[in-house]
């Protein structure tokens, strides 16, 4: 039901106590929770609620306002208020392979203020935007509209606490002596601000392979990211592995 | 100076420097009138890969590099140019 | 001028030309380029895509660009690159003064080329030509916006190569190398740039 | 280095937890907690009448909103110390802790803005009131996540005399599950699960001031066996 309970069981049930042996075993917690995270992250928007892929801004007045007070919007805003939490936990797994890298600890300071700020602005206000519209059908169709325009501008237009994060990751993964992420890794997370750049452009036009659901500003930008977030977290997956026991204070 | 004018490098350069002004010439004249004008098109768009090749080639020293780099930027020029040709023709 | 041709026509062709199949520079940066260059191509064939279902309204907006400042930044670039490659070769030659000096003028040939978009963009910004005025302006903004933050961050890493080369008695030739390559590669996304939105009918 | 900085921090709670004591049974809103029934008419009228405590109440807690912020960053602290192969719960757990706290600004901000031009259009009014009420009961992602991190880092603690005693972690996990309820305010407008019921509110807010209470003596015992040892987090 939601992330916290799915952790739970692993830990609360005291493990055998050969999992005991394992010393990573937070780090493994926090990086198994990390794919449940996004699995339950897009059931929640695809199948569940059809906020993605995301409706056109240009569609009309009595198709938002319909949209707008699906009863689903509303049970996906509760599944991801249960669950949004599990983001700081997959920066976390990010957060600890620059803390092993020979960069400054600015870096994943950084990244740490740019993963707060966009939980707050990238996730849980559009998330309520959408359910507030659902939870209380007598809004007239000017807030409902407005509800819906500010979910996806928030949710899709450029968020500058992203740019920050990748900026500082990818620079940290370049600059690192101690190896431990690949280095074109570091080059690929420069595509990943770069997909916040691209995705300026959903401010300005409400049609067209511009708009919020354009095919360069969204679909592109989706393609790079997904792709991106599962390189990532399988380069995480071999630093975790690799990490010698000796690191280990 | 002759060295510099020699230089490989150089004769590249200027030769990438003259079909510049020579293809912003063949537009602004050929197609000045902005009509769709396919001879201007092709001609400025097949200047265009050859710099870009040229600049790959000479430049970035693709010319020395392994043959996987070879093949993979020369397969980039080709294949964006072929893509757009033929989406411009496509469209005419 | 003469000394830095000198030294990177030696070093061009007799020092590396036995050294075959080899990477300039990083691994990891071609890498990143080669996965540039696909993100614009896919940017480039999206906008001949929308062309041509929007044939008139792209021309008649390409008639309001300046090309004159985009023949010219073209220039720009080409030159930079021309000194880049040429300071590449004198520092593998090991002629760290003719590398800096070469370096030096492609920077500076580099930095026209926002000086000179700031003149072609603030007339048509107010003249209205704004990203949301059409398609075609979104296209031409957005690339060449895009093109602009690649030559931004590539005078960032210029200046990290020219103190490199200013600093170290033995510069690290591998940086220069990197630099060099992501420099061109901007060179090369310009080059198709100019030609789709400023040439082509 | 010793452990008085943490100490004074950590004494830094009590008053700010009198603030919100004061500033929840100041505020006109939770006395009783408006019903999320009220039409829009209905929820104008009420912020018309009750402008001053509502603005006196938002303008307190906008400025003590971050005043249990030392606690958290001690707790942080305290859980670094504990011997795991790395500090991947201490950093989830202070960003938990960020993004919470702005939650529960955003809250304050919307009752604040509603009360301070009642006069608005009503239906305005009610979904900043609306809005208000989701920011403030609805998202405990956050706190039961970092509530988790905090039993983890405890349970996974190899130290031969750990920081926290177990029961403490056992403690966290049991917030968590009387936290949740809070979510499902989003789906009921009457109930124990409404925004003003039972589950959501009122078990709500004394499962968390109960939390507060007893962290903050843990962590004074935690503070005070810490000694002379250092902290690693960076």
């Amino acid at each position: 039901m939601s992330g916290g309970v799915a952790t739970v069981p692993r830990s609360g049930s005291e493990p055998a106590k050969s999992w005991r042996t394992n010393r990573k075993l937070d780090q493994w917690i926090a990086f198994w929770s990390v794919p449940f995270f996004f699995n339950l992250f897009g059931l929640v928007f695809v199948p569940l609620s059809w906020m993605m892929p995301p409706r056109s801004p240009s569609s009309p007045t009595p198709r938002i306002v319909d949209f707008m007070h699906s009863h689903n919007l509303l049970i996906a805003c509760v599944i991801l208020t249960l669950a949004y939490g599990l983001a700081p936990v997959s920066n976390a797994c990010y957060l600890m392979q620059v803390k092993r890298m020979s960069v400054s600890p600015a870096f994943r300071y950084s990244m740490m203020v740019g993963a707060m700020t966009g939980a707050i602005v990238g996730m849980l206000f559009p998330m309520f935007c959408f359910g507030l519209g659902a939870f209380r059908p007598g809004y007239s169709t000017a807030v409902l509209t407005m509800l819906y325009d500010f979910g996806y501008l928030a949710f899709i237009g450029s968020l500058g606490c992203f740019c920050v994060m990748w900026m500082a990751f990818g620079l940290a993964i370049i600059l690192d002596e101690n190896n431990i992420l690949p280095k074109w890794l570091g080059y690929y997370t420069i595509w990943q601000y770069v997909t916040e750049l691209m995705a300026a452009p959903v401010w300005i036009v409400k049609s067209g392979p511009f708009a919020w659901n354009g095919l360069m500003t969204f679909w592109f930008a989706m393609i790079l990211y997904v792709s991106w977030q599962f390189i990532v977290y399988f380069c995480i997956f071999k630093a975790i592995k690799n990490q010698p026991e000796s690191e280990f204070a | 100076m002759t060295s510099l004018i020699r230089s490989p490098l150089t004769i590249v350069w200027a030769f990438l420097t003259t079909v510049t002004i020579a293809s912003s010439f063949i537009s602004v004249d050929g197609g000045g009138a902005h009509q769709i004008n396919t001879t201007v098109t092709t001609v400025v768009l097949l200047i265009a890969a050859v710099k870009a090749y040229l600049v790959i080639q000479h430049f970035m020293e693709v010319r020395r590099a392994p043959l996987w780099l070879k093949l993979t930027t020369s397969g980039w020029v080709l294949g964006l140019f072929t893509l757009l040709l033929g989406f411009y023709f496509a469209g005419v | 001028m003469t000394d830095v041709a000198e030294g990177s026509a030696a070093g061009v062709d007799e020092s590396v030309v036995d050294a075959r199949g080899h990477v300039p520079g990083e691994s990891s940066m071609w890498f990143f380029v080669i996965g540039d260059l696909l993100i614009f191509a896919v940017y480039f064939v999206g906008y001949m895509y929308f062309r041509s279902q929007h044939q008139d309204l792209f021309l008649q907006s390409q008639a309001r660009l300046n090309v004159d400042i985009g023949a010219v930044n073209t220039v720009m670039l080409l030159t930079s690159s021309l000194f880049v490659a040429s300071g590449t070769a004198a520092a593998r030659a090991g002629n760290s003064a003719n590398a800096l000096r070469a370096w030096a003028i492609a920077f500076a040939f580099g930095a026209a080329f926002p000086l000179l978009k700031l003149f072609e963009w603030i007339p048509e910004i107010s003249a209205g030509l704004t990203p949301g005025k059409n398609l075609f302006f979104m296209y031409y903004f957005v690339m060449t916006g895009m093109h602009l933050c690649h030559v931004a961050l590539g005078l960032v890493i210029m200046c990290f190569v020219i103190r490199n080369l200013k600093t170290s008695a033995q510069p690290k030739i591998s940086l220069v190398e990197t630099g060099a390559t992501y420099w061109h590669m901007v060179d090369v996304l310009w080059l198709v740039l100019f030609a789709l939105l400023y040439l082509m009918r | 280095m010793n452990t008085r900085g943490q100490r004074i921090l950590l004494w830094t709670a009590p008053p700010a937890v009198a603030l919100f004591v004061l500033a929840y049974f100041a505020f006109p809103v939770f006395s009783p907690p408006l019903s999320p029934t009220l039409t829009p008419d209905q929820v104008a009228a009420f912020f018309r009448g009750n402008v001053t405590g509502i603005l006196g109440v938002s303008i307190l807690c906008n400025l003590i909103a971050c005043s249990l912020v030392p606690l958290f960053a001690v707790t942080a602290v305290q859980m670094s110390r504990s011997a795991t192969s790395s500090p991947v719960f201490t950093y989830a757990y202070i960003i938990c802790v960020g993004v919470g706290t702005t939650a529960f600004i955003l809250a304050d901000y919307c009752w604040g803005m509603a009360a301070f031009r009642p006069d608005r259009d009503p239906q305005l009014t009610s979904l900043l009131n609306d809005m208000a009420w989701f920011f403030f009961v609805a998202p405990v992602g956050t706190i039961m996540v970092q509530n988790l991190c905090f039993a983890l880092s405890v349970y996974l603690d190899q130290r031969p005399d750990p920081i926290f005693p177990r029961w403490v972690a056992h403690f966290n996990v049991a917030t968590v599950a009387f936290l949740a309820p809070g979510a499902f305010s989003i789906l009921y407008k009457s109930g124990p699960l409404a925004w003003n019921g039972p589950l959501s509110f009122t078990l709500r807010l004394t499962t968390f001031a109960v939390y507060i209470t007893v962290m903050f003596w843990a962590l004074l015992r935690a503070v005070n066996h810490q000694g002379d040892e250092r902290v690693a987090l960076a």
